[in-house]
């Protein structure tokens, strides 16, 4: 009986002295919740195109923080984004990157009615005309999110691949050594 | 008195490097030929390192030769002459020389055949003019490196006022096989290149002139010696044939003993490198107002009939250039424009030699050794022949591996990209290509990176221009409201004023 | 003096912690994967192996002996040393983010780590002075990051290379061990038997 | 568009892979056949069943594995394997443990993890290492150097090959588990030396591995390998120091405990592992600090098990524990680049006048 006591006594003892020690650790070395979106969204485009299938850009990141979406999601962002979220998250990423090509939008002259449709549309200014003006596109601005396209009431515009040209060629890797 | 140099000991034995069979004869040993006038001239716009050239003339144009064909753009960039009197007779994509294959912008002359000088400004003593006007005349000839790179040399002529340069580099080492088009010029106008070197000099501030020329030419040095003779300024140096002894940064450690900090340039340590080649267009233009038309080609490798160095005006098709040394005796394994080293493979026979072309070779299967890579067995050879310490085969395996940053980390971007490591592979392992995947790869994405960034500015721009507007109309909205109340509230006053004027108590 | 020398490479290297005893090898095997988080969990397990066995000490002479509460070991080496992890986990959280990102859910396992609770358990059953134990349990530490970093250098070489597809992830790893292992054989007798 | 991309260089150094390999096996074959002179016939036939059994392996494994199997062996590093397992093992030993030692060798040190240059520790030495500890017994039955004539023949050597029974009167000591021997019976060195290193050692003339006993043909080989530049000095260099060095200090402090370092050198396998086990491309680093560091620890590792381990010979163990730390070295041991301090700074810009001579 009194052996027992000992023990549980003892047990105790050791249980709330350590307890103690870490409750008063745990207030000194408290630390903030996860800032992780929140980084995420600072690195995705900021388009809020949609092409990923989240609600605009921090519905992608909340979805690629709780893992329901590859950091590839972003089709504007490509790549680099795509290698950038993942070496933060620490995630690894497939060979699914190479599917992702970056397209623009390209107006084809002859059916633009110049109808300011696409204009007002583009979420990042790329679409340059006036009303009953032929339209332009700036390539370097186009996130190629599609939503021109899809309003377009001739047609007339379409997503096409970026061309290669000597200057954005890439040396393709070797083969592998069989 | 030019004075002779020999590098310290330890330098010629460091250990770098690679020693390819120079392969330079026949084409070494025999006088420079001219090519003649091909029947059409195509000028690429950016045979220059930087910027393409801007074309300032029209389809249909007849032009002299040495008439301004375009105008440099942009502060890294060249202009381009007509290297004969012809018309123009395209503008538009024509084959190049370029791993890809690709084509890209140039002009199209039609030779008239009359080779018609238009005017050239010279000067008897060019080496009166001031620095600024000899580097301006160097610029408006159109002069690049012709060591292969094309940089414009006026850039690095006018380096010397900001960074005081006291060391000026003439590049007579050659260390490519094949090619021999310096060590050719070196040999027919030591005087001329040695006064264009002292143009140079004059332009840069620069108070030595260190010619370095492999040993494997002793002509060329013996020659280089003499022309030298009557300068102080002037040292001609026996160096160790070794690839690639020619690169600007292995170079002047050769010479000077001075190694210069990663990343920086030649200029930070007081030192600038000129090709002979170089020297010469430099003196040609300021002596005799001769913009840059033609050069020296080797036309060499075991499928060309009668290897040769040929005076070639740029643009001239490399099918040209076979057929004036005999034609093909076999079919080409590859063509190579450029040294085997570091050259373009390249397949077409149409692509036009360019400012920095100093060789032309139509190599057969055997010299090319192609044989299908196999797996690395770790040897180290390449650790041993890389010229810059970097270890190729880590670097290959991450790359591989797609960790392009790792491969970075340990040291992607020192590589010269010389390619002595895949020379000595025994498993024929392409190191070059993976390093060249690598650093397009890790470009292409530094190019997405921006034009995200531009894509994030133009549409948070966007969303605050839609927010102030939205703003601006509620607030207009607001204010009208208020104003219609305040309106209201005064006419309700009015009116009651009114009333009780009306009815006074 | 010598003795503790002997003691030292006995347990570094004779019976090392991982190859010879067979102990932590979970985060051997989890943790390997890069060179900088085995170093980290290598780094963490030994400053918690050194705490460890010196709180287990305390507890054994100040406590379980003098009380004869001998048959409570396990179960108090546990408490505390599961306080000790609890303890360096938030230190750690707090001052380097970085290696608690990397070592993950490892570091709340070094509570249950067998090499952890074992140093301190043979500590206590060979009845060693509270230097030698600390010194143990130190050894200890060092014995499981060297194989750590040997073998995180290992997988990192084998990730560059084109391992089967049968063989790739974990088989080759353990195969790896395993060979590991065997070279760490040859280190048998180094130090006559008894010297610890 | 080109369809093929042909990248620089566009020229290629001679020397092959397999001409390696045949370089290799060229160097060897001197102190192989100092090795069946003076081991007899049942050596020669150990040395043919290691080699046919780790080409048949490398077969076995390449077609498993769907790869072409004609091409890859051609490599010969199967075959090298082979021969560098046989020379390692006693030059009687058994059939079954040949054929034992190169399926561990092939499969589980090499083609396991993919094959030529692939694998992280040595094959044969891999090999070696786990039949010397399953079976400690067969591994160290040495037999005295016989000339090949007054030796075995070929019908006798089969059947001792089948049995891996060595007649008695064959039977000796070499000389590392002589001294160990010894000295764990209390018996003072200069007694245990005596008449153990005899004057022909440096030929051969001793008990041992098959391969391992004529030093003086070993060094020719080597020798021949530094010169065709196959391998660095190196490695062979750094492992003979740093067994030595440690052995001559202990030596000169307690000559009766310890072996002097010539016969460290001459014993066992140390100059076979200087100049071919521990040179092995794959398995070592391929920066020359690393490859310093690798080789000196190497012969201390070597010195260290040979004077206090359990076994009596430590080369293989040595060279499997450098082999493990060859990743690390090769990362952390790079060369400086050029224009760069050894942390990856970039230099700072001296002047060209201040330095002039």
């Amino acid at each position: 009986m009194e052996e027992m006591l000992t023990a549980v006594v003892s047990l105790a003892a050791i249980g709330s002295g350590l307890g103690l020690v870490l409750g008063v650790a745990a207030r000194r070395f408290a630390v903030e919740g996860d800032s992780r979106v929140e980084e995420v969204i600072a690195m995705l485009p900021a388009a809020n195109c949609g092409q990923c299938g989240f609600p605009g850009c921090a519905g992608a990141a909340e979805a690629i923080v709780a893992g329901d979406a590859s950091p590839a999601c972003c089709p504007p962002g490509g790549k680099v984004v795509a290698l950038a979220i993942a070496e933060h998250l620490g995630i690894a990423l497939g060979d699914d990157m190479d599917d992702v090509l970056p397209t623009i939008a390209v107006i084809e002259d002859a059916l633009c009615i110049g109808c300011t449709k696409c204009y007002r549309l583009c979420p990042s200014d790329a679409i340059i005309g006036a009303t009953r003006q032929l339209h332009g596109v700036f390539a370097d601005a186009c996130t190629g999110c599609n939503q021109c396209a899809e309003k377009c009431p001739t047609g007339a515009i379409t997503m096409q691949a970026l061309p290669t040209t000597p200057g954005t060629w890439v040396m393709p890797k070797p083969a592998l050594v069989s | 008195m030019a004075h002779i140099v020999i590098p310290p000991i330890r330098r010629l034995l460091a250990r770098w490097g690679v020693h390819p069979d120079a392969r330079k004869y026949p084409a070494a040993g025999l006088a420079s030929l001219d090519a003649g006038l091909p029947p059409q001239l195509v000028v690429s716009l950016s045979q220059q390192a930087g910027a393409p050239a801007r074309p300032v003339v029209r389809v249909g144009d007849h032009v002299l030769r040495g008439a301004l064909l375009a105008e440099a753009s942009g502060a890294v960039s060249a202009p381009l002459h007509a290297p004969t009197s012809g018309t123009v007779i395209a503008i538009g994509d024509a084959p190049m020389a370029h791993p890809s294959g690709l084509p890209g912008a140039a002009i199209t002359l039609r030779p008239d055949g009359l080779d018609q000088w238009g005017e050239r400004i010279g000067h008897p003593y060019p080496i009166t003019l001031s620095p600024e006007e000899i580097a301006g005349r160097v610029s408006a000839a159109g002069i690049v490196g012709m060591g292969g790179a094309a940089f414009p040399s006026a850039l690095k002529l006018s380096l010397g006022k900001r960074s005081n340069i006291d060391t000026v580099i003439l590049n007579g080492s050659e260390c490519e096989p094949y090619l021999s088009c310096d060590d050719r010029l070196m040999q027919e106008c030591a005087a001329d290149i040695i006064e264009g070197a002292r143009l140079i000099l004059r332009a840069t501030g620069a108070t030595r002139l260190l010619v370095g020329i492999e040993d494997n030419k002793p002509e060329a040095i013996n020659a280089m010696k003499i022309a030298a003779h009557p300068y102080p300024e002037v040292s001609v140096i026996r160096m160790p044939s070794r690839y690639p002894m020619g690169s600007e940064r292995q170079l002047i450690h050769t010479l000077t003993g001075i190694e210069p900090p990663a990343g920086g340039r030649s200029a930070d340590v007081g030192v600038v490198a000129h090709n002979v080649g170089t020297a010469l267009a430099v003196y040609r233009a300021l002596r005799h107002g001769e913009p840059l038309t033609e050069r020296l080609v080797t036309v060499a490798g075991g499928a060309v009939t009668s290897p040769r160095n040929l005076r070639v005006r740029i643009g001239t098709p490399l099918s040209w250039l076979f057929a004036q040394c005999g034609g093909l005796r076999s079919v080409p394994a590859r063509l190579v424009v450029g040294g085997p080293m570091m050259g373009v493979g390249v397949s077409d026979v149409d692509i036009p030699v360019g400012k920095g072309t100093s060789g032309v070779l139509a190599l057969t299967p055997a010299e090319v050794g192609e044989r299908e890579p196999a797996a690395c067995i770790r040897c180290g050879s390449c650790v041993t022949a890389c010229p810059v310490g970097l270890m190729p085969l880590e670097m290959a395996a991450r790359i591989n591996a797609n960790e392009l940053g790792k491969a970075e980390d340990i040291g992607l971007g020192d590589c010269l990209t010389c390619g002595a490591c895949g020379f000595v592979c025994p498993s024929r392992i392409p190191l070059v290509q993976y390093f060249a995947h690598a650093r397009g790869e890790l470009r292409a994405r530094d190019r997405d990176r921006q034009r995200l960034e531009r894509v994030r500015q133009l549409t948070e721009a966007r969303a605050e221009r839609i927010e102030r507007a939205a703003r601006e109309k509620a607030e207009m909205h607001a204010r009208r409201k208020a104003e219609r109340a305040a309106a209201a509230e005064a006419q309700a006053r009015a009116k009651e004023k009114a009333e009780t004027e009306e009815n006074p108590a | 003096m010598q003795e503790a020398i002997l003691a030292v490479i006995s347990i570094v290297l004779v019976n090392n912690v991982v190859l010879v005893r067979f102990l932590g090898l979970c985060p051997f095997m989890g943790v390997s994967r890069k060179i900088d988080s085995a170093l980290g969990m290598g780094l963490a397990t030994t400053f918690v192996m050194t705490l460890s066995s010196m709180a287990s000490w305390l507890l054994e002479y100040g406590l379980l002996r003098p009380f004869g509460l001998g048959y409570l070991r396990i179960l108090a080496c546990i408490v505390v040393i599961a306080a000790v992890v609890q303890f360096v986990e938030m230190v750690i959280r707090k001052t380097t983010p970085d290696l608690h990102r990397v070592l993950g859910i490892y570091l709340p396992l070094i509570t249950t780590n067998c090499a952890v609770l074992g140093i301190p358990l043979l500590n206590a059953q060979s009845g060693l002075g509270v230097g030698m134990s600390v010194l143990t349990g130190f050894s200890s530490g060092v014995g499981f990051t060297l194989v750590m970093i040997l073998f995180a250098g290992l997988r990192e070489r084998l990730e560059l290379v084109r391992v089967p597809a049968t063989f790739s992830g974990a088989p080759i790893a353990y195969i790896t061990a395993s060979l590991l292992a065997l070279a760490f054989m040859g280190f048998a007798g180094l130090v006559p038997a008894g010297g610890h | 568009m080109n369809d093929v991309v042909h990248a620089s260089p566009h020229a290629l150094a001679r020397r092959t892979s397999s001409q390696i390999m045949g370089l290799v096996m060229l160097a060897l074959l001197p102190a192989t056949l100092a090795g069946f002179w003076h081991f007899g016939w049942p050596a020669f036939c150990l040395w043919l069943v290691c080699i046919v059994a780790c080409v048949l392996c490398e077969a076995i494994c390449l077609q498993w594995s769907g790869r072409r199997v004609l091409p890859v062996l051609s490599d010969g590093s199967a075959a090298l394997t082979g021969w560098l397992l046989a020379l390692s093992l006693p030059p009687w030993a058994p059939w079954w443990l040949a054929v034992l030692g190169s399926a561990f060798a092939i499969v589980l040190a090499k083609q396991v993890f993919g094959g030529l240059g692939c694998n992280v520790f040595n094959p044969a030495m891999v090999g070696r290492t786990i039949l010397l500890v399953s079976f400690p017994v067969q591994m160290t039955q040495w037999v005295s150097p016989l000339l090949l004539s007054q030796g075995t023949d070929l019908a006798q050597a089969i059947s001792i090959g089948l049995s891996g029974a060595v007649p008695d009167a064959y039977t000796s000591a070499s000389l590392l588990g002589h001294v160990k021997t010894e000295l764990g019976r209390g018996i003072g060195l200069a007694d245990a030396m005596q008449g153990v290193l005899p004057a022909g050692a440096w030929l051969g003339g001793r008990a041992g591995s098959l391969g391992e006993t004529s030093s003086l043909l070993i060094l020719l080989g080597g020798g021949f390998l530094v010169l065709k530049r196959v391998i660095g000095l190196r490695i062979p260099l750094g492992f003979m120091a740093g067994l030595c060095l440690p052995a001559a200090i202990a030596h000169a402090l307690a000559p009766d405990a310890f072996l002097p370092p010539l016969a460290h050198l001459l014993s066992g396998g140390a100059m076979l592992g200087a100049f071919f086990i521990a040179t092995d491309y794959v398995t070592s680093p391929s920066a020359p600090f690393g490859q310093w560091i690798f080789a000196v620890g190497a012969g201390l590792l070597t010195w260290l098990i040979r004077t206090w381990g359990g076994y009596p010979e430590g080369v293989g163990f040595a060279v499997l524990l450098m082999n493990a730390a060859t990743p690390l070295l090769d990362m952390w041991a790079r060369p400086r680049i050029f224009g760069r301090s050894l942390g990856g700074k970039a230099l700072p810009a001296r002047r060209a006048r201040e330095s002039v001579r």
